[in-house]
């Protein structure tokens, strides 16, 4: 019952697609699977705004949204009509055909990294060899449509705000994949369905999730860290700062554009919170192992959606950072420590299963973190801002 | 002397099996210190409390390691198991030949881990009190881990290079911390002096090192019988003549000494280590009291199969005679020059010279076990004499000649306490201080030496010697009234602490050699060991008792004659330079021997430097400018024909030239796309003619 | 089924207008990008006589064309911080502009 | 030769051409990513799909990214008033079109002797990946060492007025 239940949806499609024929079917089935990631992430994504809105509220000891159906349910589809209704304003000196594709490209790019996550035993819509390099690509793609947005609205803020993601982007980039590249190197592939499946065995009751390993905690760690960054949620949504920028990149976007670049950027946080669950903490694969008993893609989703939650807690709490602290933190503390993670995972490996690795891997991760927070708030005295301009 | 044969023969070497995991992990003793020597040496110069942390926790973790190895060794022996475990590797490999490097866990390496980490550790404990005001206190603790770590790779080296790498290391820590307060000029004078005459030896060692790898094709001391201190190896180094006389066995065991003798400070090569005091006391009481300067008589020890390969009938060879002979010699000519010295730290060092002397004797007469054993416990109770005279030094607001202390007794007390045992022990006290049996042990077996008595008595007379010397040490500082300027005061706990348990061990540690329950002997050498207190009431033993009282009380009575309690003015000449002036002077300026070399040695290399300098600008200077002169007078031949004919014509060639790239030149036109315009036709050009040439 | 003439066809094309954008452009950049579009046809090529060559397994095309696209980033890093460089200095990136051969 | 190849072929050239045609400078660098993109897909096409996600990743990613700043650095967005193609464009693009004409012309006459019938490789991410620590293990390392001094070097190189006018 329990392995039915977690293959239902592959039943369903292979149901469904069995109506065609048989010429068809592969091509339906790919047409169902994406329609049905769309769908599910959209859903998800009104209801990580509805749950940002809330929560949010209640930190900020107000109500959020509570007047459009029950407890405000249906609020995201009032915004949704709002957005659709809304006159499309295009700046009179824009460059109208760039304006319009960017948050397309945006869009589109987001949800092609989709197809590489594996949300469920067996639910993967392409098991890519090179399934990692795939999803760092189309993010690596995001950039471009940030800078469209930015440079084609002609408004010194879009720019400024687009520059700021770019940079801050490429920074974090860099860090995050350099954090998951630790995993590869233990999972020995970049394929994400075959390492979640290096992670899906249990000693005991308890799950073999990298997570749990000292180069894991750490990656881990870099990996939210950066992945924050890379979705430019607080604290490290410079590029949309209200109070300096306006709204960054997007400030010139109304209507329904607006809408599209607000979905590109919960969707981006969904994959993104989706890769590092495949990553570092087993995919769809359960807390433990006795709590198999519950759907794969439960677990997924779960997890994701846990991870969204913490997004919120975080920009609830944080303040902002400056762009010289953001700057400083990726190169200067946050890659030497990837790379030397990658050193510890490489030792992890030589030295084999036994005590010496968990000893050594930890020691080293522990002192190095130490002797770089001490060199690097040493040097971080407190005394009046230096600004360097670009130019 | 009291080998039992079938005792030994139950013992069978245990070599294959296994690596334990005590020798697994053994190459961490030495490279946590070494690691945090690195670690230390980023740190900021006010992070004192982390260096010295760093320092004494690294080397803290590496003596419960040794303790490890020790107690696996131990369990071993008490089975009746020989252990002898090695770990080896293979670092270079050119062609078929390969130099492998390794460690080796064996009872030698054992006893000298936990010796070396354990005093280590006090004398760590010691520095934080002694050094706490030095500015350079991280640099201080820096090479004093890098110092722990190479001598411990050196302890457990398998392969004689590996040992070299760690003999020069810690050489090369040696002459950082002498010139620790390099800003005096007799500091850095003394470390280049250490650095210098120590490589006299090392240079004869590296030849002998070589001419070993040449004759045995390995460099490993132990490899399941192809090592070359094993029996096919050494075969072959036998039946090898070196001429003199000499097997080759024996010509590279000479040539291994000669490293020894650089570095334990033997004679001649001894001037180094009294100059070497100039570096901070507890430097002298860990590197040139108990561990570095202890390492050749390792070193000896660690090679002895081959030092011993092909003995004669008497159980000796040319090598262990030569040892023996250089190091009585040293025992006593060091002891004569500790008498008239009024430095406290420079009688200590030549008392030092002195008792290496004995080790190296003890060696070349008695074996192994029993110059280890005067080792192990001269370096416990050498250590405490240094740091007690560290702390009297600190209590006296550095001040450092005897004749201006005196009466300290009363100021000190830790001190004393602990000083007066480290000198009974070094004197031989009978049988309650370790320097006792350990010292008996050598002029026992040196009584009983076949080729000649000679030895004996120079120890004999060594031995009076140094009661007599460290009494009068003794009186000077700690007896009579107090001759300085400012009250002195006694040390902090963290310095008197250390002192404390070397004491405790100064006294306990000639148990585990006593003739009654050899047990020292009996580990080092690997048969069981049996108490047997009969031992005791035997003649031998009772007359080399009484020879030992009676050389001890002899020293020590003659000195408090002298000296006892008087405390004369520091401007007064000595007691024994009123009787007997000439001989005392000869031994205040340490025999000439530094004179010896200035006008030997070092005049020679002198003058070598004047001929090389006059050479070099009269002759070599002369004909480079001859040759300077003649290629001006073809210049000048070369000038008149230019200026006649060759110009005119070249003027016009030159013309021409100009013209032509004035042409060239307007094709560089500074534009980029120029150039690439022009690479684009090229390529169509060739790539046109080779389609066209290759038509089928 | 594709013929390898055909990957070839479109890369040389490809090259040719690289070729005329570096030859015809007056920005510095846009010929820098002209450059980069010769080195991406190049690097189809490769790839094409990868997979259609006797020994794909070998990986010799395919290595070559990722050690060239490794090349060509740090190409474009250099050659864009030259043409910054050079703006700074003469204000302008038009090349028929920059064409005196001393600073 | 099927319809994919032509979409995406017509595709990449329309992005070059586009790329190198374009008035302004910015749309140009956005169609060399459509460009880089196009080969990307090329890539993909003949199996290679290492080769393409690096394609993207390196050269939509960063090396598209790399000409935007500099345009933007470079005031070259503003179109500038006096033309964009140099005084010689008609030879440029006569050089050009010859360049092509020969490589076509080469393609064409070798064409009958090329292999047009390969079974596709199975070439792992593994296999590319063993390939690179051990036998391509050397150029890796001065490719890393050559990455290493290029962006030390264009940093440099970016940064040196500024220095001095400090």
């Amino acid at each position: 019952m329990a392995a039915t239940i977690d293959q239902i949806w592959i039943f369903f499609l292979h149901w469904l697609v069995g109506f065609l024929p048989a010429a068809w079917q592969h091509a339906a089935a790919v047409v169902l699977c994406v329609a049905a990631i769309i769908a599910v992430f959209c859903t998800l994504f009104a209801l990580a705004v509805l749950m940002e809105r809330k929560g949010l509220g209640r930190m900020q000891n107000r109500y959020g949204p509570n007047r459009v159906g029950i407890f405000g349910i249906l609020q995201p589809v009032a915004d949704g009509i709002k957005a659709l209704i809304k006159e499309d304003v295009v700046p009179f000196r824009a460059d109208a055909v760039v304006h319009f594709l960017a948050p397309v490209v945006l869009v589109v790019t987001v949800f092609m990294g989709y197809a590489v996550l594996p949300m469920g035993r067996h639910m993967v819509l392409v098991d890519m060899d090179a399934g990692l390099l795939f999803f760092f690509a189309m993010g690596a793609a995001t950039e471009l449509s940030v800078f469209m947005a930015g440079w084609s609205s002609r408004n010194k803020y879009s720019l400024l705000g687009a520059m700021r993601a770019i940079a801050q982007m490429i920074s974090y980039e860099v860090v995050l994949l350099l954090a998951s590249i630790a995993v590869v190197m233990i999972a020995g592939t970049l394929s994400l369905p075959k390492i979640v499946d290096a992670q899906a065995s249990y000693s005991g009751i308890f799950p073999h999730w990298y997570v749990f390993t000292p180069w894991g905690l750490a990656g881990f760690l870099i990996f939210v860290i950066a992945s924050t960054a890379e979705t430019n949620r607080s604290p490290f949504d410079l590029p949309e700062g209200e109070s300096e920028i306006v709204a960054g990149y997007f400030t010139e976007y109304s209507g329904f554009k607006f809408a599209l670049f607000f979905l590109g950027e919960y969707v981006e946080m969904l994959a993104v919170a989706g890769l590092g669950t495949t990553l570092f903490l087993g995919g769809w694969s359960a807390p433990l192992s006795v709590l198999n008993v519950l759907p794969s893609w439960f677990w997924f989703f779960l997890k994701v959606m846990l991870w969204i939650c913490f997004f919120i807690w975080l920009r609830g709490t944080l303040p902002r950072l400056r762009q010289d602290q953001l700057m400083n933190f990726a190169w200067k503390f946050a890659l030497p420590f990837t790379l030397l993670n990658l050193v510890v995972t490489a030792l992890w490996r030589i030295l084999g299963p036994g005590w010496e690795q968990w000893v050594f891997c930890t020691a080293i991760l522990a002192a190095a973190y130490v002797f770089m927070s001490l060199v690097g708030f040493r040097a971080n005295r407190v005394g009046p801002r230096r600004y360097r301009y670009a130019e | 002397m009291l080998i039992q044969e079938g005792a030994a023969a139950a013992f069978h070497p245990q070599i294959a099996g296994p690596a334990s995991f005590a020798v697994r992990n053994l190459w961490l003793v030495p490279a946590v210190p070494i690691v945090a020597a690195g670690v230390i040496a980023l740190l900021k110069q006010p992070r004192r409390k982390l260096s010295a942390g760093l320092a004494i926790g690294s080397l803290g973790f590496s003596m419960l390691l040794a303790f490890v190895a020790f107690a696996h060794v131990a369990a071993g022996w008490a089975s009746g198991v020989a252990v002898r475990e090695t770990v080896n590797f293979t670092w270079i490999q050119a062609g078929t030949a390969s130099v492998a490097l390794g460690w080796v866990l064996d009872p030698l390496s054992a006893v000298m881990l936990v010796m070396v980490t354990f005093v280590g550790l006090l004398i760590f404990i010691y520095s934080t009190g002694y050094m706490a005001h030095d500015e350079n206190f991280t640099r201080f603790f820096c090479f004093l881990s890098l110092f722990a770590g190479a001598m411990l790779g050196l302890v457990i080296s398998n392969s004689i290079l590996l040992l070299f790498m760690c003999w020069e290391l810690v050489g090369l820590t040696s002459y950082l911390l002498i010139g620790f307060w390099y800003h005096k000029p007799s500091a850095a004078a003394a470390a280049k002096k250490a650095f210098m005459t120590t490589r006299v030896g090392d240079v004869l060692f590296l030849l002998g090192m070589v001419w070993l790898f040449a004759q045995t094709g390995t460099l490993l001391f132990y490899n399941n019988g192809a090592g070359s201190m094993e029996g096919w190896a050494l075969g072959g180094l036998i039946s090898a003549h070196a001429g003199l006389g000499l097997t080759a066995a024996g010509a590279i065991g000479l040539l291994i000494f000669a490293g020894a003798v650089g570095k334990s400070g033997q004679f001649p090569l001894h001037v180094w280590l009294p100059d070497a005091m100039e570096g901070p006391t507890p430097v002298s009481a860990l590197i040139h009291a108990a561990t570095m300067v202890a390492a050749g008589v390792y070193l000896v020890a660690r090679v002895y199969p081959l030092m011993q390969a092909g003995a004669a009938a008497n159980g000796t060879t040319t090598a262990l005679i030569v040892i023996t002979w250089i190091g009585s010699i040293t025992a006593v000519f060091a002891a004569l020059i500790a008498i008239a010295q009024n430095d406290i730290k420079r009688i200590l060092a030549y008392s030092t010279v002195s008792q290496l002397g004995y080790m190296m004797a003890g060696l070349g007469i008695g074996g192994v076990a029993v110059g280890m054993f005067h080792l192990i416990t001269h370096a416990f109770f050498k250590s405490l004499l240094f740091l007690g005279a560290g702390s009297v030094i600190h209590g006296c607001h550095e001040e450092q000649d005897v004749r201006h202390m005196g009466g300290l007794k009363a100021y000190m007390p830790w001190t004393f306490a602990t000083y007066a045992i480290a000198m009974l022990a070094l004197c031989g006290f009978p049988l309650l201080f370790s320097g006792f049996w350990s010292k008996d042990a050598i002029l026992e077996s040196a009584k009983g030496w076949e080729i000649s008595k000679g030895p004996y008595y120079l120890l004999v007379f060594g031995a009076v010697l140094t009661a007599f010397y460290m009494t009068r040490q003794v009186s000077y500082v700690f007896f009579g009234k107090w001759r300085g300027h400012h009250p002195a005061h006694e040390s902090p706990r963290v310095m008197v602490l250390p002192m404390a348990i070397l004491a405790l061990f100064a006294v306990l540690l000639g148990l585990i050699g006593t003739p009654a329950w050899p047990w020292f002997r009996s580990f080092l050498e690997g048969h069981g060991a049996e108490a047997n207190l009969s031992v005791f009431g035997e003649p031998a033993f009772l007359m080399l008792l009484g020879t030992s009282c009676i050389v001890v009380f002899l020293g020590i009575g003659i000195a408090w004659w002298l000296y006892g309690n008087r405390s004369p003015a520091a401007e007064e000449p000595d007691a024994l330079e009123k009787a007997v002036p000439l001989v005392w002077a000869g031994l205040r300026d340490r025999l000439y021997v530094d004179e010896f070399y200035d006008v030997t040695v070092i005049a020679f290399y002198r003058a070598w430097a004047r001929v090389a300098n006059w050479l070099d600008r009269r002759v070599w200077g002369g004909i480079v400018a001859g040759v300077a002169l003649a290629f001006r007078g073809l210049a000048h031949l070369d000038r008149l024909i230019d200026e006649s004919w060759v110009n005119g014509g070249f003027d016009k060639g030159c013309e021409e030239l100009s013209t032509g790239g004035g042409l060239l030149a307007r094709m560089q036109t500074g534009r980029v796309q120029t150039y690439l315009r022009l690479l684009a036709l090229a390529f169509v050009v060739l790539a046109a003619i080779l389609i066209w040439s290759s038509r089928p | 089924m594709t013929p390898l003439a055909g990957y070839l066809l479109v890369a040389a094309l490809l090259f040719a207008i690289g070729l005329g954008g570096a030859l015809i452009r007056r920005n510095a950049i846009l010929v820098l990008i002209g450059i980069e579009l010769m080195l991406n046809a190049a690097n189809l090529n490769l790839i094409a006589f990868w997979r259609y060559g006797p020994h794909p397994e070998a990986l010799t095309g395919m290595m070559f064309a990722i050690f060239s696209i490794a090349v060509a980033a740090a190409e474009a890093a250099v050659g864009l911080g030259l043409i910054i460089s050079i703006y700074r200095h003469a204000q302008t990136t038009d090349l028929d502009r920059i064409n005196r051969m001393k600073g | 030769m099927s319809i994919p190849f032509f979409v995406i072929s017509a595709l990449t050239v329309a992005g070059g051409l586009a790329a190198m045609t374009l008035k302004n400078t910015v749309h140009c660098a956005l169609a060399l990513s459509v460009a880089f993109a196009g080969i990307a897909l090329l890539f993909l096409s003949l199996d290679a799909q290492f080769a393409g996600f690096a394609q993207i990743l390196i050269y939509i990613g960063a090396v598209a990214i790399l000409v935007v700043f500099a345009i933007l650095l470079t005031r070259g967005s503003e179109t500038p008033t006096d033309g964009v193609h140099s005084g010689t464009w008609l030879v440029g693009l006569a050089i050009a079109a010859a360049v092509f004409a020969v490589l076509g012309w080469a393609v064409l006459a070798s064409a009958p002797g090329l292999h047009d019938e390969a079974a596709a490789p199975v070439v792992t991410v593994r296999d590319i990946g063993n390939a690179l620590m051990g036998r391509y293990v050397l150029p890796l390392e001065i490719v890393a060492l050559l990455l290493t001094a290029a962006t030390i070097g264009a940093v440099i190189v970016a940064m040196h007025e500024k220095a001095r006018t400090k």
